[in-house]
């Protein structure tokens, strides 16, 4: 039954796409409305009931497999069409559904003037079919089918303003960073093809010793998978993308490049658990990367003046802890965090988008100011998410960064290392998220004030936001230190094979909560200080650290060295082979030899001189050539 | 007094030579048929020579016919110099060359 | 002594004869065409006395005359290039008043080319051969008052003349090493010579007999005579030479090569071998600048001549087989496209010319396929005969051990592509036909049926390849006890 | 019936009759063009349906005796590759027939027939079950596309002909010498004189003997294909054509080289082709790279095209080279992927080059806007040339790609550069021309909507896309006989351990 609904969960927002591509002529909006957000929210119904269901039975009765047809069997190997229904892929159905629901509610009013509505609906359930495809699926193949389709769908949707030169440029960026990560998870599948003999997840985890514990092949398996899943994350050295990628429209950022698709490399780690604890190295080298991401990604978040740009950086860094708890062997701490970070992030990018409306696309700090008077419902949801990004006690964060450190505390040396940079990411975090608020919500207006008086928006925009933000709120409560384990709990069957849990101690668990809510009432603190208590301050102070801050806020300058490390020389080589080596090489041989035989043929026209003279000479000479020729033979056979 | 065989080989090797340098060298049409009829001629001896040392006729015979198509080639090639000359006053086969190429 | 293995001869001389008295007398109107009439008679009565003997191949006047498999399809091949080139004569310019001469020469020489391939004896071959020679040599400067013609004859004479001495010489070396001018008795004797190191004049015997039979098949380096003359003597003259000078000259190679000093098969292939290689490429790259069609198609019969003695040099049986099967798919080919280039020049100024053919296509359909075909088969493409007879040759060479051979042809004919099909680009280009036919008369019909049976022969010889082959096979059978 | 005769006879049939049909009555020719060619397609599905799919052999066999004394037969008959080539063969051919009625060049019914005679060309060389009747076709179907070139080509249309007719011939002539000498030595083992391949098949042949054979046939596969570096007449023929030629012979004739591989070079040779499964895979690899960078760099859609498919043709050989169940099964699906795809793109490349009037990709921009519905159809395509995963191409890429990382990771790996280029170069194609700004028309690309008759060539190739990345099964369930057939010896040769087929995973539990 379970899995009946699954199907109908994965297929619903894909007929609603579909339905919407096919109407013919240009449907009512009301009517696209109705298909876009309708499908949607009766995935999200069933998904509840898959949900509900699933808690009704045992914990371990809740992992069904469903196979629609045999899709193909080629080379020994046998593929079903395959769905797997398990917490795993439930809890993720839930965050796909839900918070896309709410998003494409927002959506309904923020999109309202553009002409493209119908074709934005329908890339946003193409969307959301791709990712229900990516977690549902049964086996590698259509994880990766999922992974290129969502990654379509983020290429349209931020190239979906396709005029502008800056949104096409990022919408390539980011396609082309999405396959070189496909390219690495495509390699590693292959590796387990080829190790394990399967594609099948179940007969893959459960043979997944035999790569080897530790084995150079099991690293090659997990790194290779990590490209696929630091792609999608935008882990450093595959971030660049998602900067740019806030071209697209604002609910685009909050559901795709915010609550779900850039999770998806986190939901690939703890799905592929059982290979990644076969090779410790790995689960370091990706902890490492994900703290190293972490804290870059915060310092670049300081300097931002785009609101976006402050909000894409920010959700670099945290997919920077989920990434690292993930790599520590902390599962259930980063589904957690990315559970939180859904709803927070998508409630800041929200908030953050009736902003930008009502200022008429306005998106730069610079101009803004005061905003609270005008917009009461962006200052609350921007107030609660970023109490709950911030990690203020009692809100999302602060039990989800806190598990997600404690647990890296347990981790050994390099958990204490994460840690250590965790905590102060915490404080950077604090410090990046309330400038942002303190800066555009208090303060005095922008000097010449606004053009037009920032107008607050309808329900469609406000419904969201609100929920989210006392999601925001609400949302940690799930699990509570010294507590209750609600999400441990439900992934418990998930993460049944784990070797070796990380469980914290308390004195570790204690000693996390001090100093992570230190950091972030430090970095409150220190947000008030600079941007709210004296708006001159920051503008006295613009002179310090100013080289730090320029390399800050160019994001370290990976797009210029990608640029001149990978671009240019790839297109100059391109462009020597168009134009020296396919015309003397491929081609000369054509020229070539072409010219030889007509060099040739104007000799054997030449020698052809009419007089008749030496016509008499060739066979002459031909009689020669022919008697010593023979002579020879003879003299060889003899 | 016996002639021997080499003698005649000798003899019909010199004529032919005479008569290829012959065709190599001049540019007269007339003296190109006599350089030809050299090389035929040649070919006539040896015909001739070895039809002793076999003392078989077929030889003498086969001679003969090339005296009667060597015959033949000069009274044509006679025709056709004299139709050239005809149309062009001039006895050079180098001038023969509108066609090439 | 049988004298019925002439009968073929006779007719065919008879008939020249007759031709020629006829011609002495200026005949009313309606027997205007007596020539043309008495020669297509006698080729008939004698193309039809082969068919009735070919169950009862037999040999007359003391071997001297054999007519085996090989001689009567050969001389069925000669005949049937000589049917053709009285029609392509038909109202050809170049005889105009001279019919008898005209029509009588062609015969007279088409005797010669039969004796050649019929021959038994070194004397009989040397007078076929020169019989062929001295016709054609007048048949090239038929047309006395145009210069080219003239031009052509006397080339064709004095490299000729040096051809008949070099083949004179040659004989007599053979014949004075051998001491019989019997091809059998030669053969028999080269099979029992021992190693020919010792024989120093043999070996120049052979060289120079391989040079002479060279010079009359066009094959490199004695070829250069022929662009010359293939494009100052009248064209139906010039088809007649391609396609009868070059089967006798074949038969000669085959009865001479094949035949008679299979013996000593191991000391001359690779000269023979090396001929035809040089043959294919020389040929092939010497056409590529031609603008002449009529040149072009010289060059190419000198490329051609080295397709057939491939199937000389490697001495088989079956290397006479396809050789014998090319010659026949080369006279359907040559044929067709010579007659498209005789139609042509009697429509336009300078009809051999290659802009001539511009656009022709599209202004007779007909003629362009026929022209297309022959140019296809003649490049070696399939489904079409001249495939399957190159195919044919290529096997006998690979089968033979001459692979180098057979690269040598393949990589040659991917040159020769270049100029067969630039005739057919240009019959099909879009572009407007230059010089618009309509000033000259109807489509002259002889030539029209010579170009459409030349083109339905190049593809029904692919299609019902096996009889073809099956008396090919015959004939090469015939050549070796 | 012969059916498989029959889809040879149809189109031949419906070509000499267009030949004769009178230039100015275009309607007639029209007529006949898309009766030829669908009667022929009709055919094709009736040859489908009684296709055998338990058998890996050559089946439905027409046999008639050519030419006995040399062992040439006219033998045409159907395998697993066979089967899908003729159908995308004769589905092309129809969807170029309808495409090139639509806008009839001068002297239409000689353009129409030559369509027909090339199809007949390439439907004999996929059927034929002789060495020699293969050659026949593989040179028959070169005269028609050269002519085609040759006359309705663009202003450089007798040097690209001419490059091409002679290019192609070089290769072919050494695969004649080749066959001959084949033939020849399997007649010494054999007893009788035969080019039938199936016959020939198992004949053994030495190291050396094997090694140079198969070097020859290679050879001209090579240049049909294109493989680097032999594809120096692709840019010329691809450029000049007319652009329906350009998508047919892309397509198709590019797969005449990739069948006689898989069909005869390696199961005939499996030691000559273990021995140079290395430098050719090297070759492969190269022209995947080398066709990228090219493609990412090329001035005009059209080459851009041309040159992407000299990299997806590296893929298949490589597919087919390594000697892997999954890769060759691989390959054999991505034949038919790359058929429909590159038609597809070479479609879209035609409607816009027509819509604007230049098919250079720096003069455009922005059309979507005023052509939505063709944006959709050019994105589709674009991703299904990229090879998005979940697309028809990743399917066949995958497979491929997985069975050569199981015998040669390296080569996967260096392979997987052109995936990563598919992108770069198949967007920069998407985006300059149907993004960005407005720029080369005045009228937002309005002309460049596609039309009904655009839509009827270019939705069928689209839901074949469709059909195969959904339901690839079909496909390679058809071919997997015969691909194993045909690899099976060289597996032996290169010491690769059989492999069995394992069950369905799933197969056994829950269904909905």
């Amino acid at each position: 039954m379970q899995t009946t609904l699954a199907w109908i969960v994965l297929v619903l927002p894909l007929l609603g796409g579909i339905t919407l591509v096919a109407w013919p002529g240009e449907p009512p909006r009301a009517a696209t409305r109705l298909i876009g957000i309708g499908s949607i929210l009766i995935a999200f119904a069933l998904a509840v009931t898959i949900f509900v269901s699933l808690l009704m039975n045992a914990p371990d009765d809740r992992t069904f497999t469903s196979g629609l047809y045999e899709w193909i069997s080629i080379g020994g190997t046998s593929l079903d069409l395959s769905i797997l229904v398990d917490p795993l892929s439930v809890m993720m159905m839930l965050i796909i559904t839900g918070v896309g629901f709410l998003i494409h509610l927002f959506s309904a009013e923020y999109m309202q003037n553009d002409r493209d509505y119908r074709r934005f609906f329908a890339e946003m359930n193409l969307f959301v079919f791709s990712m229900l495809l990516l977690v549902l699926a049964g086996n590698f193949f259509f994880l990766i089918v999922g992974w290129g389709f969502v990654g379509l769908a983020s290429y349209l949707l931020i190239g979906f303003w396709y005029e502008r030169p800056a949104a096409v440029a990022a919408a390539k960026k980011a396609f082309v960073m999405n396959v070189i990560g496909d390219a690495g998870l495509v390699l590693g599948v292959l590796l387990i093809l080829r190790q394990l003999g399967t594609l099948d997840y179940q007969q893959a985890f459960a043979n997944a010793d035999q790569l080897g514990a530790n084995s150079g092949t099991a690293l090659a398996v997990c790194l290779l998978l990590f490209v696929g899943a630091a792609a999608k994350s935008a882990q450093i050295p595959l971030h660049t993308w998602l900067p740019d990628a806030m071209e697209g429209p604002t609910p685009v950022s909050a559901l795709i490049h915010a609550a779900t698709m850039v999770t998806a490399g986190v939901y690939l780690i703890v799905r592929c658990h059982a290979l990644f604890q076969m090779s410790e190295l790995a689960g370091q080298i990706i902890a490492v990367i994900g703290a190293a991401t972490l804290l870059m990604a915060a310092t670049v978040a300081l300097q931002q003046v785009d609101i976006k740009r402050v909000l894409a950086w920010s959700t670099v860094s945290q997919i920077g802890y989920m990434i690292m708890a993930a790599g520590l062997g902390a599962y259930s701490a980063a589904m957690f965090h990315l559970l939180m970070h859904a709803f927070f992030k998508a409630c800041l990018f929200l908030a953050a988008g009736i902003v930008i409306h009502a200022l008429h696309d306005e998106q730069s700090l610079n101009k803004m100011g005061g905003l609270k008077k005008y917009l009461r419902v962006a200052y609350f949801g921007m107030g609660m998410g970023c109490l709950a990004i911030a990690g203020f006690p009692g809100f999302d964060a602060f039990f989800s960064k806190d598990d997600i450190l404690a647990t890296s505390l347990a981790a050994g040396p390099v958990g204490v290392a994460c840690w250590i940079i965790g905590v102060v990411g915490a404080f950077l975090t604090a410090l990046y998220m309330f400038r942002l608020l303190f800066r555009a919500f208090f303060g005095p207006e922008p000097t010449g004030g606004y053009a037009h008086a920032p107008h607050p928006s309808k329900w469609w925009m406000a419904v969201p936001v609100i929920i989210l933000g006392v999601l925001s709120f609400v949302g940690g409560w799930i699990q509570v230190p010294f507590g209750w384990t609600g999400i441990s709990d439900w992934l418990a069957p998930v993460l049944a094979d784990v070797q070796h849990p990380l469980e914290a101690t308390n004195a570790q668990v204690w000693l996390t909560i001090g100093f992570s809510t230190a950091a972030a009432l430090g970095g409150i603190a220190l947000a008030w200080w600079l941007f709210a208590a004296d708006p001159q301050r920051r503008i006295r102070l613009a002179a310090v650290a100013r080289g730090p801050r320029e390399v800050m806020r160019e994001a370290y300058l990976f797009d210029e060295a990608y640029d001149d490390v990978f671009i240019e020389p790839g297109r100059e080589l391109g462009t020597v082979l168009l134009d020296e080596v396919e015309p003397k090489g491929p081609q000369g041989l054509i020229t070539g030899t072409a010219a030889v035989i007509r060099d040739t043929a104007r000799v054997v026209s030449a020698s052809e001189n009419g007089f008749v003279r030496s016509y008499a000479f060739a066979m002459i000479a031909g009689l020669a050539v022919a008697g010593v020729i023979l002579a020879i033979v003879v003299a060889g056979v003899a | 007094m016996i002639v021997p065989m080499s003698a005649y080989i000798v003899l019909s090797i010199v004529l032919l030579g005479l008569g290829m340098l012959g065709v190599m060298r001049r540019r007269n049409p007339l003296l190109l048929l006599l350089s030809i009829e050299l090389m035929l001629n040649a070919g006539n001896i040896l015909l001739i020579g070895f039809s002793r040392q076999w003392n078989d006729p077929a030889g003498q015979i086969f001679a003969l016919v090339v005296m009667v198509v060597a015959a033949a080639e000069v009274v044509i090639g006679l025709g056709l110099v004299v139709a050239v000359f005809r149309s062009r006053m001039n006895l050079d086969v180098d001038e023969m060359s509108s066609m090439k190429g | 002594m049988n004298v019925v293995v002439g009968i073929p001869l006779y007719v065919m001389s008879a008939a020249a004869l007759l031709a020629i008295v006829s011609g002495a007398f200026s005949l009313p109107g309606d027997l205007r065409r007596l020539p043309e009439w008495i020669g297509l008679l006698g080729v008939g009565i004698s193309l039809l006395t082969l068919i009735a003997m070919w169950d009862r191949p037999q040999s007359g006047f003391e071997g001297e005359i054999r007519l085996t498999h090989m001689g009567l399809l050969m001389s069925g091949i000669i005949l049937v290039a000589t049917l053709a080139t009285i029609a392509l004569s038909w109202g050809e310019p170049a005889g105009a008043g001279r019919r008898g001469e005209y029509i009588g020469l062609i015969l007279a020489a088409a005797t010669g080319m039969m004796l050649t391939v019929t021959a038994g004896d070194l004397i009989v071959m040397f007078i076929g051969i020169e019989l062929l020679s001295v016709s054609l040599y007048i048949l090239c400067a038929i047309e006395v008052t145009r210069e080219q013609s003239l031009e052509s004859g006397l080339k064709y004479l004095i490299t000729g003349a040096i051809g008949t001495a070099t083949l004179i010489y040659g004989f007599a070396l053979l014949y004075g090493m051998t001491g019989s001018t019997s091809l059998d008795v030669i053969g028999e004797r080269l099979a029992h010579a021992g190693p020919l190191t010792s024989q120093p004049l043999l070996v120049a015997a052979m060289a120079l007999v391989a040079v002479a039979l060279g010079f009359k098949a066009s094959a490199v380096p004695f070829h250069m005579w022929t662009p010359d003359v293939y494009q100052g003597a009248p064209t139906p003259v010039t088809t007649f030479m391609s396609t009868g000078t070059k089967a006798a000259a074949m038969g000669a190679f085959l009865l001479v090569f094949t035949g008679a000093a299979q013996g000593a098969i191991a000391d001359w292939r690779v000269l023979i071998g090396a001929i035809a290689a040089a043959s294919m490429v020389v040929g092939n790259i010497g056409a590529l600048r031609q603008n002449s069609v009529k040149r072009m198609l010289a060059w190419s019969s000198v490329a051609q001549a080295g397709y057939l003695l491939m199937g000389v040099a490697v001495g088989t049986a079956f290397g006479a087989e396809a050789l014998i099967y090319y010659l026949i798919a080369y006279l359907a080919m040559t044929l067709a496209a010579f007659a498209i280039v005789i139609l042509r020049e009697r429509e336009v100024e300078d009809g051999d010319q290659l802009e001539a053919f511009t656009g022709y296509g599209r202004r007779r359909p007909w003629a362009g396929v026929v022209m297309t075909l022959a140019m296809l088969s003649l490049a070696g493409f399939p489904p079409l005969a001249g495939f399957i007879g190159k195919f044919m040759l290529f096997s006998a060479a690979i089968d033979s051990d001459m692979l180098w051979l057979a690269i040598v042809g393949a990589l040659a004919s991917a040159v020769s592509v270049v100029y067969y099909l630039r005739v057919s680009i240009v019959m099909w280009s879009p572009e407007p036909v230059r010089d618009v036919p309509e000033r000259t008369l109807r489509v002259p019909r002889a030539v029209a049926t010579v170009a459409v049976a030349g083109g339905v022969a190049i593809v029904a010889l692919a299609i019902w390849a096996q009889p073809v082959i099956d008396l090919c096979r015959d004939a090469g059978a015939s050549l070796l006890p | 019936m012969p059916w498989v005769s029959l889809l040879v006879i149809v189109p031949l049939v419906a070509a000499i009759v267009l030949a004769l049909v009178p230039q100015h009555d275009r309607m007639l020719a029209r007529t006949v063009a898309l009766a030829g060619t669908g009667l022929t397609v009709a055919v094709s599905i009736v040859v489908l349906v009684l296709f055998d799919r338990g058998s890996g052999a050559l089946q439905q066999i027409d046999h008639v005796d050519w030419i006995t004394s040399l062992g040439i037969s006219w033998d045409l008959g159907v395998d697993g590759i066979s089967i899908w080539l003729v159908l995308l063969t004769t589905v092309l051919f129809t969807l170029g027939m309808i495409a090139a009625c639509q806008h009839l060049p001068e002297r239409g019914n000689m353009f129409l027939s030559l369509l027909l005679l090339s199809e007949v060309g390439l439907l004999g060389l996929f059927t034929s079950g002789d060495l020699v009747l293969f050659y026949v076709f593989w040179e028959f179907m070169l005269i028609p596309f050269a002519f085609l070139i040759w006359t309705w080509g663009g202003d450089n249309r007798r040097r690209a002909g001419l490059t091409f007719v002679v290019y192609t011939m070089v290769g072919s002539l050494i695969m004649l010498v080749a066959i001959i000498s084949t033939a020849l030595i399997a007649r010494d083992h054999l007893g009788y004189a035969t080019f039938l391949i199936r016959d020939i098949q198992g004949v053994p042949f030495s190291g050396t003997a094997s090694t140079l054979l198969f070097a020859g046939f290679v050879l001209a596969f090579a240049i049909k294909l294109p493989l680097w570096p032999f594809h120096g007449w692709l840019p010329l023929a691809y450029g000049e054509a007319p652009i329906v030629v350009t998508a047919l012979m892309a397509a198709l004739m590019s797969k005449a080289g990739v069948y006689g591989l898989l069909r005869i070079g390696v199961p005939l040779f499996p030691d000559g082709a273990n021995t140079l499964l290395i430098p050719i895979a090297i070759l492969a690899l190269i022209g995947i790279v080398y066709g990228s960078l090219l493609a990412w760099r090329a001035r005009t859609m059209r080459l851009l095209v041309g040159y992407s498919s000299l990299a997806h043709l590296g893929f298949i050989v490589l597919g087919i080279m390594v000697f892997d169940q999954m890769a060759a099964q691989g390959a054999v699906l991505q034949m038919i992927n790359h058929g429909v795809v590159v038609a597809a793109a070479f479609t879209i490349v035609m409607v816009l080059g027509r819509g604007t009037g230049t098919e250079d990709m720096g003069r455009l921009g922005g059309l979507a806007k005023g052509a939505p519905r063709l944006a959709v159809a050019f994105l589709i395509v674009t991703m299904a040339a990229l090879a998005l995963p979940g697309s028809n191409a990743f399917v066949g890429e995958f497979f491929i790609l997985g069975g050569v990382f199981r015998q040669y990771a390296w080569m996967a790996v260096i392979a997987m550069a052109g995936v990563i280029y598919a992108a770069v170069y198949m967007l920069r194609m998407y985006q300059s021309t149907m993004n960005g700004p407005v720029k080369g028309v005045s009228d937002e690309g309005r002309a460049t909507e596609l039309r009904r008759g655009d839509a009827i060539v270019l939705v069928p190739l689209i839901l074949i896309m469709f059909l195969i990345a959904l339901w690839p099964r079909v496909f390679v369930d058809a071919s997997a006989k015969a691909t194993d057939r045909a690899i099976a010896p060289a597996q032996v040769v290169a010491g690769r351990p059989p492999i069995q087929i394992a069950p369905s995973a799933t197969a056994t539990q829950e269904r909905p």
